[in-house]
């Protein structure tokens, strides 16, 4: 069997499986070195596929081999191929990072159990993605989901309220998931189909309640997954309580797989023929999403916890997507997918710099962070340069998101719209810039648990955190991996939803 | 006009609601996570009834494929539609190239979708199409859905009275239950998950109730329960 | 001899192996200042090459790499730029000495963390004079205000953190919540962000003229550092930095990038043409105007010496924002010329103030009394670089006023006249009156009758002077480049004609 | 020395006097200066030298033609009385800024290009404030300050205008303006009018004179009494001969300036009251313009600078003796300074014009210029005018100084530098006044400097000064006057000599003028710093009331009921239902 035939399967199949075997291994260093190898191997893989779509075009792959449409297809585009890679690069990250990360923070009998779930989640996250059936996507979304669930609650260790974040996550996500699960049910009750590109084909045309109500459904289903506004609130608690890897894991990849399939079902599904999608867009999408990037920026802003902090971030974060999105034109598109992208980047960065803290410290409230460019130089530059990409500032990949977004504001003809992006960004300078303020301006604590000297993190935690950040810098420049792809992939969506 | 017979004949559909908004209501107003996750299942076990009931469909058939198909996919082409099957009968008339291919272009070939086309004709079909697609009879699931088929209608009247026999046939469309098994799966492993955090949370706090815990979690974080102190704090 | 397109990157590339260098000596402060100064040096020297060949015509461009799509980093040296950047050179090396002296005079912390952030400072000061694009120069700005930042908080208490904050957060606030989406408008307009000679928004005009007076808007207060009123709080708060930080800061690199920038984005983003076809730019004539007075008029009652000079600047920036908004070749022209002369002499009362912090430990204006016959030569420098700003020949700081007002007169802004010589006017009076009440007024604590009447009065002729305090001035390191510049603001008085030639080809492009 | 501009020798000189060493080693190179300036002048006879390319434009440094050459000769001359009378002077600054400040004027005299002018223009501003400065105290501060205000306004208004000017005409050249076509009420000539006019001391424009004259130092006030007026008439002469306006304004300058003169207790401001006065009959033979009246303008700016200068010194000399010069502490001091008292009434004579001295043979030239163009009520101010001349000039300063009351002061002789300086003012005054009783009106070489060709058409010709009905006239004006003073001095209604403060038109900008700036500067800034605080206190309440909303204990950042997440999904489901229905 030729492997490269398999590649667009490998990236899920060889974490799920491999998270089956991790849970054998005995504890210690064996599943977190196990889940390191599997992590890699699938971004190895992810980044050929990569490579590949970005080469040949689309790549069509049939489970078991049944053709589409009566089989489960995974197909990957560069939308997809894009995301693939980000997850399982952010997992690549992330891996060799949890060692020291997990073992100070998680029971080390439960070492295994730990780097199964993260495996699990990892091919749960990168099946949503890859597949093109979407019963799948619904599978494969609890089977992240669940594993997060676990995952979340493994920080119960440190803090008793990471319990009750993965109950509220649970709830919700489940509350998601089953809206999604309806939605597609609608969907399939409309057209007798579960495959995306045959539901695209069989919807059109089709005006009625049915579809709507399952649009509707998908909508809210995946708007809870991926935290849009109102719904966001199972997870700055999740965030902030989780163990320091997963919270930098999450963050990274589990919105931005949400933010993909909602891309998914907008432009590759219903397509802008749909009157309502355009009202979706303009009436929902559009407000959620600037009041998102508000309001959770502003409570960013207040936060004592910089984890906490920075999830309300990514809410916010999450608002600059879907007003992307909301533009309904293909340069929206580009914008949400490369800020997609680079928010990950940049939100894995900052997470991974607060983990250093955690693991030092064992704090990831502010009063931590006081004076730590004395204690921590090395985390603290790590955290600013990513900080500064939060913001938007040029050179970092920030700054490369937030242009596309005002470009496409601009090419849109929401002049309005460029000024709340700034707008926000602004905020977001402010509470980056507190937090920095106290690293690099103020005296570390004199007294307390805090005050006592620490080192610097150890290596095995900083080179993946500054890959991360040199990431941020390098994609901040050479934007034709992110940006260039992004908008090949937004161009392609738009052409197939009759879009501009 | 609230006509009877026909919310009468939706009777498995008002159940899914009925039981969809109990169990998001359970989930909304309960404070005991343990009847969180009640709520949660009672929901859950809504949509399944959703789907059982659209995988019966009133004049469909099991999916043969068209010899076009057969002759391309051998005998993988045949395994395919008996797995995803045939649910409702050939919506997709304006796409010549599926399987569920209307058959303007060689109606003989296909009999089990000259069938559904021919139903598309029939005025229940019209009638509540385009208003009330969650409303939908089951003998008509698909019909609401359907545009009549530009060039069918010769074909179709021709066929009409076979159509109204077909009509009558009730299909058992396998898929849904395989996809709603799955679902189960996923819902049985996410109440144990949330009912094994409900034991870890009251283990932690020594209570469920989401009150409680709040308040808990306030007093822990800021000394005072949640807007017992919003003034203290600022300063 | 390096080529002059090899020059452009290795401006910037030689500051930041500054900074490696700087850090790496760490230890061994001597070496650590040779490495600045030596950094400095070879600067100055590319610079020169840069500002040659660029007056014999050339325009050397170098482009580094596209980020996005037909947004390249790229460099192209103009005569405004490469003027700018031989200035912002020129007088780092000055201010590299100064702050030597300064530093260790004052006895400072974090000496290493003080250099190796005014070297990326410069270089991203040198990126902002040869940019090609306004994309290119936003990169740089944003460095800028970056790199000075630590800079600013230098000493690290209360103090320093709220002037940061506020020094941050108005250019933070401004370049992000401006003068990004000014540049993405243009960039939807003209598909470019290239300088263009005549304006790369009058190519699109149709486009461009329904929201010009928008845009122009954002750009003129998008770049904050230019301090046009009211997006100029960053400035004074900005005065607790370090003295070499506010020399460097309000004479050279911040505040001239500003302006500068003002003067390019309008030369070279609208074309002077067609912004005094449209005259969109004249709302900003009067803000600048206002901005002139209202800037002189607190400048005037602040006792603080930095807090007045910056006040100062606040009020002779907006000179240069007057000359663009003008939109006339004349008003551009003093524009760019009050840009160097305005450095200079800056930059020595800046220096002079710094010098008296190290020799005298005062800051307050009424503290200087008598101080005048201790640091001599400081405040001769003083006097030098004041009559400098306020624009008496043989000062360099005269002819922009020349030209600004042939601007107005150009454009017929007449007030803009009037505005320009009340100024002068204010000049003398809030800056002139220092370096008297130094040389004239005795030290507190002389005699009681002395107090009263000072010195002899009409009959001194200086064979009956009193007893004076021995002279102490500052170390050598800060005297030396004081003098540097107050001479370079008499000699570039005499040089102005060579450099109105210089920069012609800047006017030329927009008529 | 090639094309070396004589007012660049002795500016440089200036710049470099300070680091010559020694005392007598520094008087004696500054005493060179002027020499050398002098021969350069001359070496250079009439034309234009140093031109220099700026902006595109030829400028000329150096311009040498009757008018400037007139007043260049009196300034090198007066140059060099006060390096002499300063000899005893080891002040640098002082002796710096007497001859960057001269060097200056005389640059701005012989400018040949209106940017050129502008330099030197604004370079005599800045340097003369130091010698107001040099006598460091605090009035001298203040009032230093003032007049710095006052010759920078100057420099910009002639800035304003030379841009209009250049604006209108698109040249640079200093010339005739009028002859440009614009009218006098164009922008361009309307500020380069009103510059001129301050450095000239208009009415209502002169008080800085008053104001900072007198608080220089003993040699300071000399060289501030010649220069800067002076600098201002020739370019008045050059720019604006024949401007009827100037008439008038000289006349009132000779009128108005008596009374206060009168008033007046400190003699060395009366004398700048009498400054006035004297520009008062330039500007009058300004503005009558024909070659007669200029003619009689700048010879009389020559005298003038001789006579003025003397009478200054004179006063300098009472002051450097009795260290005060108010007249009412002063008197009887003719007994131990005979000389001084004797060159001090030359001057008075000279400046009174009584026949056989400087004043007599010039200011005639301009009455008469006036009377020629049948002004005639400017022609009696001229008379009245130059009776008053001699009442508090010619009168009231040496007799209060010298005469008078008997002060029972007995200071000493003035040192002798200063009687040489004396003497040799004094003796140039009498040597014009009777040149022509030798040389004949022909041969008179006061006529041989001057800017235009003096032509004797008759026996009534202005130009001979020594007629009958001159002398005649001249005598029964300065009879009269004298004898209004006795009698008002005897009968005690003669203004006595109080220690007072005159009111001028000065007190308008000392007074509620700076209080009108200081207000408007703090109004500015009170308004400024008001629009922050509320600008501040709103972003202080918004961002409470933001906190209150999303602070961590605030509604929205509350995260725990699982319920309410629910329910806004539902609300979320609810209307993303209503919306793709409606749709």
């Amino acid at each position: 069997m030729n492997l490269m035939a398999q590649l667009p399967v490998l990236p899920v199949v060889i974490p799920f499986v491999a998270g089956a075997l991790a849970l054998l291994l005995p504890k210690g260093r064996a599943p977190w070195a196990w889940a390191t190898f599997v992590s890699w191997l699938s971004f190895l893989a992810s980044a050929l596929l990569l490579r590949e779509v970005a080469a040949t075009g689309p790549v069509s792959y049939h489970l078991g081999d049944w053709p589409p449409p009566w089989g489960i297809e995974y197909r990957i585009d560069l939308a997809n191929a894009i995301v693939l890679a980000l997850v399982s690069g952010i997992a690549a990250a992330v891996a060799p990072f949890a060692y020291e990360s997990v073992r100070a923070e998680i029971d080390e009998r439960q070492s295994p159990y730990f780097y199964a779930a993260f495996l699990i989640c990892v091919s749960g996250l990168l099946g949503v993605t890859a597949t093109g059936d979407a019963f799948n996507i619904f599978v494969f979304l609890e089977i992240s989901s669940l594993s997060t669930y676990a995952l979340v609650a493994m920080g119960g260790r440190q803090d008793r309220r990471a319990l009750t974040a993965a109950f509220t996550y649970l709830v919700m996500g489940t509350l998601g998931a089953t809206f999604f699960v309806i939605g597609v049910g609608l969907l399939y009750h409309a057209t007798g189909t579960l495959n995306l590109a045959d539901l695209h084909l069989k919807l059109a045309g089709q005006h009625n309640r049915v579809v709507e109500a399952g649009f509707a459904f998908i909508l809210v289903g995946i708007g809870l997954k991926l935290a849009m506004f109102p719904m966001h609130l199972w997870l700055p608690n999740a965030y902030a309580y989780a163990p320091s890897a997963v919270s930098a894991f999450l963050a990274a990849t589990a919105t931005k797989v949400a933010v993909y399939v909602l891309v998914r079902f907008f432009y590759s599904v219903f397509g802008l023929d749909f009157a309502f999608l355009g009202d979706a867009l303009t009436y929902v999408l559009l407000p959620l999403g600037v009041a998102g990037m508000f309001v959770a920026s502003l409570i960013a802003v207040f936060q004592h916890d910089v984890k906490r902090m920075l999830a309300y971030s990514s809410v916010g974060q999450i608002g600059y997507m879907l007003l992307g999105l909301s533009f309904g034109t293909r340069e929206g598109l580009a914008a949400a997918l490369i800020h997609l992208v680079n928010h990950g980047l940049m939100k894995g960065a900052l997470f991974l710099a607060v983990a250093c803290v955690v693991y030092r410290l064992g704090d990831h409230r502010c009063a931590a962070f006081s004076g730590l460019a004395r204690r921590m130089p090395v985390t603290t530059w790590a955290f600013v340069l990513s900080g500064l990409s939060l913001i938007g500032v040029p050179g970092t990949v920030g700054f490369v998101s937030k242009w596309y977004l005002l470009e496409a504001s601009f090419a849109a003809g929401h002049a309005w719209a460029a000024f709340m992006i700034v707008a926000s960004s602004l905020i977001a300078v402010l509470y980056v810039g507190r937090v920095v303020e106290l690293m690099l301006l103020r005296e570390p604590p004199e007294q307390g648990p805090l005050s006592e000297p620490v080192k610097e993190a150890p290596l095995s935690m900083l080179i993946p955190m500054w890959a991360l950040v040199a990431a941020n810098l390098y994609f901040g420049l050479r934007t034709e991996f992110t940006a260039g792809f992004a908008e090949q992939a937004a161009a392609a969506l738009m052409t197939v939803s009759g879009g501009r | 006009m609230i006509d009877l017979a026909f919310i009468a004949e939706r009777y498995n559909y008002w159940i899914f609601i009925v039981l969809m908004m109990i169990g998001v209501y359970i989930v909304i107003s309960r404070g005991n996570l343990v009847k969180k996750i009640v709520g949660l299942n009672i929901f859950q076990t809504s949509v399944f009834i959703y789907y059982i009931s659209i995988g019966k469909v009133a004049g469909g058939t099991a999916p043969i494929l068209p010899a076009a198909y057969e002759s391309g996919h051998e005998g993988k082409g045949a395994r395919a539609s008996a797995a995803h099957g045939e649910s409702a009968p050939a919506p997709g008339a304006a796409s010549g190239e599926s399987l569920h291919a209307a058959p303007q272009s060689a109606p003989e070939a296909l009999p089990a979708n000259d069938l559904a086309s021919a139903v598309a004709q029939t005025p229940q079909g019209a009638g509540p199409s385009g208003e009330a697609g969650l409303h939908a009879a089951p003998g008509e699931a698909a019909n609401p859905l359907l545009a009549p088929p530009d060039g069918a209608g010769d074909a179709a009247s021709a066929l009409g009275e076979a159509a109204h026999k077909a009509a009558e046939i009730v299909y058992s469309n396998p898929l849904p239950h395989v996809l709603i098994l799955t679902a189960i799966v996923v819902g049985v492993a996410t109440t144990a998950v949330g009912l094994a955090l409900a034991v870890r949370i009251r283990e932690a706090y020594g209570t469920i109730e989401e009150d409680e815990l709040e308040a808990a979690d306030d007093i822990a974080e800021f000394g005072a329960a949640f807007g017992e102190k919003a003034e203290g704090a600022r300063a | 001899m390096i080529s002059p397109e090899l020059a452009l990157p290795l401006s910037l590339a030689f500051p930041l192996v500054g900074f490696v260098a700087i850090w790496l000596l760490d230890k061994r402060p001597n070496w650590r200042e040779a490495a600045t100064l030596a950094t400095a040096v070879v600067l100055l020297a590319l610079a020169i090459v840069v500002f040659q060949a660029v007056g014999a015509g050339a325009r050397p461009a170098y482009v580094l790499f596209e980020v996005v799509s037909g947004l390249p980093i790229a460099f192209e040296a103009e005569p405004l730029g490469a003027m700018f950047g031989l200035v912002a050179s020129g007088l780092w090396l000055v201010n590299s000495l100064y702050s030597i002296g300064y530093m260790r005079g004052h006895g400072e912390k974090h000496q290493t963390r003080f250099y190796m952030c005014f070297a990326i400072a410069i270089a991203a000061a040198m990126g902002v004079a040869y940019a090609a694009n306004l994309f290119t120069l936003f990169i740089f700005y944003e460095v800028l205000t970056l790199s000075t930042y630590p800079l600013v908080t230098h000493k690290g208490d209360a103090k320093a953190r709220h002037g940061g904050r506020v020094y941050l957060g108005v250019l933070m606030a401004t370049s992000i919540g401006l003068l990004l989406p000014a540049i993405a408008w243009t960039y939807a307009i003209a598909g470019s962000t290239d300088f263009a000679p005549g304006g790369l928004l009058s190519a699109h005009a149709e486009a461009a003229r329904p929201v010009l007076g928008l845009l122009l808007a954002l750009y003129a207060f998008g770049v904050g550092k230019a301090a046009l009123m009211p997006v100029h709080p960053w400035l004074p708060n900005a005065m607790v930095a370090p003295t070499p930080v506010s020399a460097f800061l309000h004479a050279v690199a911040v505040v001239k990038a500003g302006v500068f920038s003002i003067l390019k984005i309008v030369v070279y983003v609208f074309g002077v043409d067609f912004l005094h076809e449209t005259g969109a730019s004249a709302p900003f004539v009067w803000i600048a105007g206002g901005s002139i007075l209202l800037a002189s008029a607190i400048a005037m009652h602040k006792d603080n010496l930095k807090a007045r000079l910056a006040y100062s600047t606040v009020s002779q920036l907006s000179y240069v924002t007057l000359g663009a908004m003008l939109a006339v070749s004349a008003g551009v022209m003093g524009g760019a010329l009050q840009i160097a002369a305005h450095a200079l002499g800056k930059m020595t009362l800046f220096m002079c103030a710094g010098a008296i912090m190290v020799a005298a430990h005062k800051e307050k204006v009424s503290e200087l009394r008598g101080l005048g016959r201790t640091m001599p030569i400081t405040f001769v420098c003083f006097f030098i670089g004041a009559v400098s700003i306020v624009g008496v020949p043989p000062l360099a700081g005269s002819w922009p006023k020349f030209f600004l007002m042939l601007g107005a007169a150009d454009a017929g802004q007449i007030a803009m006249i009037g505005v320009l010589m009340l100024s002068s006017l204010l000049n003398v009076v809030y800056l002139l009156s220092i370096p008297a009440v130094a040389f004239l007024k005795p030290a507190k604590g002389a005699d009681a009758p002395l107090e009263k009447e000072w010195y002899a009065g009409p009959l001194y002729d200086g064979r009956n002077a009193l007893p004076r305090d021995p002279v102490k001035e500052a170390p050598p390191f800060c005297l030396i480049p004081i003098i540097l510049t107050a001479t370079g603001a008499i000699v570039l008085f005499f040089f102005s004609g060579a450099l109105y030639d210089y920069l012609l080809p800047l006017t030329e492009t927009g008529r | 020395m090639g094309e070396f501009s004589p007012a660049l020798i002795v500016l440089l000189g200036g710049l470099l006097a300070p680091l010559v060493r020694g005392g007598l080693l520094r008087n004696v190179f500054m005493l060179a200066l002027p020499a050398l300036a002098g021969a350069q002048l001359f070496a250079f006879g009439l034309g234009e030298y140093g031109n220099y390319e700026l902006f595109g434009h030829t400028l000329t440094l150096t311009r040498i033609d009757g008018l400037s050459r007139m007043f260049a000769t009196v300034f090198l001359i007066a140059i060099a009385l006060n390096v002499v009378y300063a000899w005893h002077v080891r002040d640098r600054l002082q002796q710096s800024a007497a001859l960057i400040y001269p060097g200056s004027a005389l640059g701005a005299v012989l400018a040949g290009d209106l940017v050129t002018l502008f330099v030197f223009w604004e370079l005599a501003a800045i340097t003369s404030v130091f010698l107001i400065w040099a006598s460091r105290n605090r009035r001298a501060f203040y009032a230093g300050m003032r007049y710095l205000v006052w010759q920078i306004a100057s420099g910009v208004l002639l800035l304003a205008g030379v841009v209009f000017y250049y604006r209108a005409t698109g040249s640079l050249e200093f010339g005739h303006f009028l002859d440009s076509g614009l009218s006098l009420t164009h922008p361009a000539l309307l500020c380069i009018f009103l510059a001129f006019g301050i450095k000239s001391a208009f009415p209502l424009l002169h008080n800085w004179v008053q104001d900072s004259y007198p608080e220089s130092t003993v040699t300071g006030t000399i060289v501030l009494s010649i220069f800067t007026t002076k600098m201002a008439v020739a370019s008045l002469a050059r720019g604006f001969a024949g401007v009827e306006a100037l008439v008038y304004i000289g006349a009132a300058m000779t009128a108005f300036p008596i009374f206060f003169a009168v008033i007046e207790n400190d003699l060395r401001r009366v004398l700048t009251y009498s400054l006035n006065n004297q520009v008062g009959f330039m500007v009058v033979g300004v503005g009558v313009g024909t070659p007669l009246a200029l003619n009689g303008a700048a010879s009389y700016a020559f005298c003038n600078i001789l006579f003025e200068g003397l009478l200054f010194m004179a006063m300098g000399a009472v002051l450097y003796r009795t260290g005060t010069i108010k007249g009412s502490e002063l008197g009887g001091l003719y007994k131990t300074m005979p000389w001084t008292t004797f060159f001090c009434l030359i001057g008075a004579a000279s400046i009174s014009a009584f026949p056989l001295f400087s004043g007599f043979v010039t200011k005639g030239l301009i009455i008469s210029g006036a009377a020629k163009e049948h002004y005639f009520w400017v022609w009696l101010t001229l008379l009245f005018a130059a009776a008053g001349v001699f009442h508090h000039s010619g009168i009231k300063i040496p007799y209060f100084a010298f005469f008078a009351h008997d002060s029972g002061k007995r200071p000493k002789e003035a040192p002798l530098h200063m009687l040489i300086a004396m003497g040799v003012s004094a003796a140039l005054c009498v040597g014009i006044g009777v040149a022509q009783l030798f040389t004949g009106p022909a041969g008179d070489p006061l006529y041989a400097l001057m800017p235009f060709e003096v032509k004797i058409e008759d026996a009534h010709s202005p130009y001979i000064a020594y007629t009958a009905p001159h002398i005649l006239v001249q005598l029964q004006i300065l009879f009269f006057s004298g004898l209004a003073f006795a009698v008002l001095q005897k009968t005690g209604l003669y203004p006595p000599e109080l220690k007072s403060t005159n009111l001028d038109s000065d007190w308008f900008y000392r007074v509620p003028g700076r209080a009108l700036l200081s207000w408007t500067a703090g109004a500015t800034r009170a308004l400024w710093r008001l629009s922050w605080r509320l600008f501040t206190g709103r972003v202080e309440r918004a961002m409470e009331r933001i906190y209150a909303v999303h602070g961590p204990e605030g509604r929205l950042a509350r995260t725990w009921p699982v319920g309410s997440m629910a329910l806004w999904t539902a609300v979320v489901l609810g209307a993303a239902l209503a919306l793709a229905f409606i749709a």
